[in-house]
């Protein structure tokens, strides 16, 4: 179980980290797509940091579409729509002042399955999805309280975008390099590790 | 080597252009409030609503063509990022005239999911849309997979002439799916841009190669090789386009020779020679030629060739009278 | 660095680019017989001439406005190299039609020299010829000595219009001279180009130097620096382009904002801003904007700021219509 | 004295050396100008060269028209228009089948005056007038054949083209240089240099 404040906290981690990656997803991007992927992520996240600030939340529901709607309004390109419809979409069912290991499960799931029907690509095509379906997989596996359960997600996530490296370009600007795809990471499962790891860090208490 | 650039900061970037657009379109431009979109200032009451848009780094490509019988707003994304849904709805209502609104804009997997999301977000208002995705460039295989590159010109001037004519918005829609099932286009890149945020050139290229088929945003293409004579390449571009469609003996067709930045108009009329042989020899004939800077990418050194085949309803749409920045043709002062 | 360029070979550069416009022009250029010159299709029976021309590289000047309004014929150089007498005078008899020939270009020894010998071989065969030199960059202290750059566009305008208009030759010449009292401009260099027979950049500049009042041939300008923000750059350039007529508070002016060859419009837009806060500052009004490509300097990266000071004569002949590749502004379709 | 015969191979020798000379003189001008004064003069001489070899020539003075006419008719640029007109009016005079010191003095002097009324440049201007005046002086003084005078000329042109180095940029695509110019040679004054050298060497019978 976690409260709001420490998922307010996480959050707030996430999205430093995300920050703080911008020049490592940039150049991530240099490598399959337009190499701007840090740059709007940082914009993105930057401004979900500041909503998360400013802005009310009495549920986690209203944190997680705080967070969602601040990244799709902000980030542009293909980033902000996934990660503005994942949060947002994940929002959906949160709608306590706390939250439990089968909620965060459940979240997520919704969450990918906005970001599928979305943007319209499947497993195994390179996209922030191979690093999802593994972290909910994890998570779902993971016995244990709630930081367990987010530090499997973590090392779903960590694992699922190994993966990506294998893959070839098949959605995104990563398509038309097909097989010349292989070897490199996608940013966008990138994003989501450097995100997930961020938040599965327990919160100091101040 | 990185990019050297007359900007200020690349945080500033967006609304000093928009600014600037402001400024030299002399009031013809509006800023949609709120928004990173500039509208047409004369949009007449009672018309279906062209909206356009993607990522900057293109221009003129979008905003330089707003105005009478082109788009009535453009929606200008931070560079190579397609805008947010937000401003793209603020852009729709602000056009949104009771008749609808046609949205025209490139095929990439940004500009699809936040138009859609848009879209969802207007039709909940009651604001009723169609989409038709620029999908020109023939050095993707899978059609669906297809990027817009500079067909888009084409497209969008097009859909403005559709959308000022036709009666329903449907059937602006099917006057721009027909062009897209016309046009094909091919780039090749000769050196790379920059983007402003993080200086870095988008691709790397030896000093004597290009790419054949390289995308708008520096996405890979399908060749890369030794620096050809320019009848060489202009003769192997100007088949990948005619085999594609194909376009075949009769076919009329409209030309674009489109700069993607730092070619010369020089090097774009050396190639225009061979591909007009190529296609005389193919028994196609030319009606029109455009030339110049239409759909850039940043600074990149490139070019691309684009055929769109005419029959009478496009021949009609191409040719009608618009006004912007970046083309007027057929209209008084 | 070298430069990389798609064309052919250097020898064959000018006939091909020649070859190039004619067919882009579907029908309204026509070369002059034996000569590398272009000329309208649709030259009147009964007009004074206006002949312009210069070395080749800066396209679309001269030959993308050759037209309605504009030039009748632009004879071309070598890349860089005033065009021959011999080309000149066929030009100028090409074009003559009993009423007299007006020469515009730019000053520059070569051109000047070479125009002054057709001039005087015009002169023997009975045809009367005026010449303004287009002498706008402010970048040279002396008067006489200033090169033309970009305000040759504006020039050329006002030429085409008023040897459309005008009762004599005199009276057309002193339009031109009128306006070339009233027009000034400044360039910056960012990046050099390269010329297409030695492939070597035309000068050296750091990674992180600018050029200010560079020529348009990679001719020496006022002063190398540190690339600065936009915006200080724009204003130094603005106020040495007023200071130097000088324009007044209340004056009426048109903007050019010209890409010398690979910069961005984002970049020019950008500048716009800084321009237009200036001049609003010191009470200047800008009537018109025109930004784009219009006199390049190959593929040199920079881009120069030209003012006109608009009287009532010269906003006309600025604004009247014309027809050409390079502009087409107020006329049918 | 010298034969029609004789000044037509040293025309050649000196159009073909300008040929070769084609990098040097443009990279004197990448120093002071636009790096493209090689490129023009190899034209117009090549073009000079072709002329020489087809046209018929009755006197000496028809040579240097020959010679001009191809010049200006191909170089372009102020090349182009200073040295077409140089030999176009040093022809003037040479209305017969040899020519000798005296002659040939006169026809460099009635060159360089047209070369100054069509340029409007003085001497000390830093062109191609810098490198003739010296060539016609030291030619005026030279006492001895034809032979010991041209290369009298030659030497002076030399040495003219040695003190352009220490001139400022003063007319032409050099002017705007003004100081920085200094330390570069004028490439037309080169140019004229290296036809002079290649003129004054002795033609072997054949
Ligand atoms: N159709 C899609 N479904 C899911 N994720 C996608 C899709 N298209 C792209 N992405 C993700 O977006 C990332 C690219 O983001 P970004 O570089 O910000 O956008 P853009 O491609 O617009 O420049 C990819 O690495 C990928 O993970
Ligand atoms: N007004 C002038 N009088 C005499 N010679 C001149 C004049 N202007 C230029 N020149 C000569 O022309 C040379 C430059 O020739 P070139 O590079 O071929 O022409 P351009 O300056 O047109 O590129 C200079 O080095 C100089 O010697
Ligand atoms: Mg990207
Ligand atoms: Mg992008
Ligand atoms: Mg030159
Ligand atoms: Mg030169």
């Amino acid at each position: 179980m976690s409260t709001l404040q420490d998922v307010k906290a996480r959050l707030q981690a996430g999205c430093a980290a995300i920050v703080a990656a911008e020049d490592r997803l940039t150049e991530a991007d240099r490598m399959v797509g337009d190499g701007d992927h840090g740059v709007g992520m940082a914009r993105g996240f930057r401004a979900a940091m500041q909503a998360l600030d400013t802005k009310a939340a009495a549920t986690v529901a209203d944190l997680f579409r705080i967070t969602g709607v601040a990244v799709l309004s902000t980030s542009g390109g293909a980033s902000g729509a996934i990660f503005g419809t994942f949060f947002m979409s994940a929002a959906g069912s949160l709608k306590d002042d706390r939250i439990g290991n089968e909620a965060f499960v459940a979240a997520l799931e919704q969450g990918l399955a906005s970001v599928k029907s979305r943007g319209g690509a499947g497993e195994g095509q390179k996209t922030v999805i191979d690093a999802l379906v593994p972290a909910i997989e994890h998570a779902r596996q993971a016995g244990g309280d709630f930081q367990t359960m987010l530090e499997a997600a973590a090392e779903g996530a960590r694992q699922g975008v190994e993966a990506t490296r294998n893959m070839r370009g098949a959605a995104g600007k990563a398509l038309p390099l097909g097989d010349r795809a292989i070897g490199h990471v996608d940013p966008g499962a990138l994003s989501l590790m450097v995100f997930l790891t961020a938040f599965a860090r327990p919160v100091a208490d101040e | 080597m990185k990019g050297k650039k007359i900007i200020n900061s690349p945080e500033r970037l967006i609304p000093e252009i928009m600014e600037g657009f402001l400024l030299a379109s002399h009031g013809a431009l509006t800023q949609v409030p709120g928004a990173n979109a500039l509208m047409r200032s004369d949009m007449p009451q009672d018309k279906i609503a062209l909206v356009v848009g993607g990522g900057s780094g293109h221009e003129p490509m979008y905003t330089g063509f707003v105005g009478d019988g082109l788009a009535d707003v453009s929606v200008m994304g931070n560079v190579f990022a397609a805008p947010t849904p937000d401003n793209i709805l603020e852009a729709t209502r602000a056009v949104h005239r009771g008749r609808g609104v046609l949205y025209v804009y490139g095929n990439y997997a940004g500009d699809n999911m936040n138009f859609d999301i848009a879209a969802e977000l207007a039709q909940t208002e009651g604001i009723e849309t169609r989409t038709v995705r620029i999908m020109d460039d023939v050095a993707v295989a899978r059609h669906e997979d297809r990027r817009g590159i500079a067909g888009a010109f084409y497209q969008v001037k097009i859909a403005g002439s559709a959308c000022r004519e036709a009666d329903t918005l449907d059937d602006a829609a099917a006057v721009v799916e027909h062009a897209r099932a016309n046009v094909r286009s091919i780039g090749v890149a000769v050196r790379a841009g920059s983007l402003p945020e993080t200086g870095k050139l988008t691709f790397e290229l030896a000093d004597d190669e290009i790419e054949i088929g390289m995308g708008s945003h520096g996405e890979p293409g399908v060749e890369r090789r030794k620096l050809p004579p320019a009848d060489d390449l202009a003769r192997e571009m100007t088949r990948m386009v005619v085999d594609d469609l194909p376009f075949r003996r009769g076919d009329e067709v409209a030309l674009l020779l489109n700069n993607l930045g730092a070619s010369t108009l020089m090097e774009l009329m050396v190639v225009n020679r061979t591909v007009r042989a190529m296609l005389d020899d193919a028994g196609i004939c030319v009606r029109r030629t455009d030339s110049g800077a239409y759909l850039t990418s940043l600074e990149m050194a490139g070019f691309s060739v684009t055929l769109l085949r005419l029959d009478e309803l496009l021949a009609h749409h191409v040719g009608s009278p618009c006004r912007s920045l970046g083309l007027t043709q057929g209209i008084g002062a």
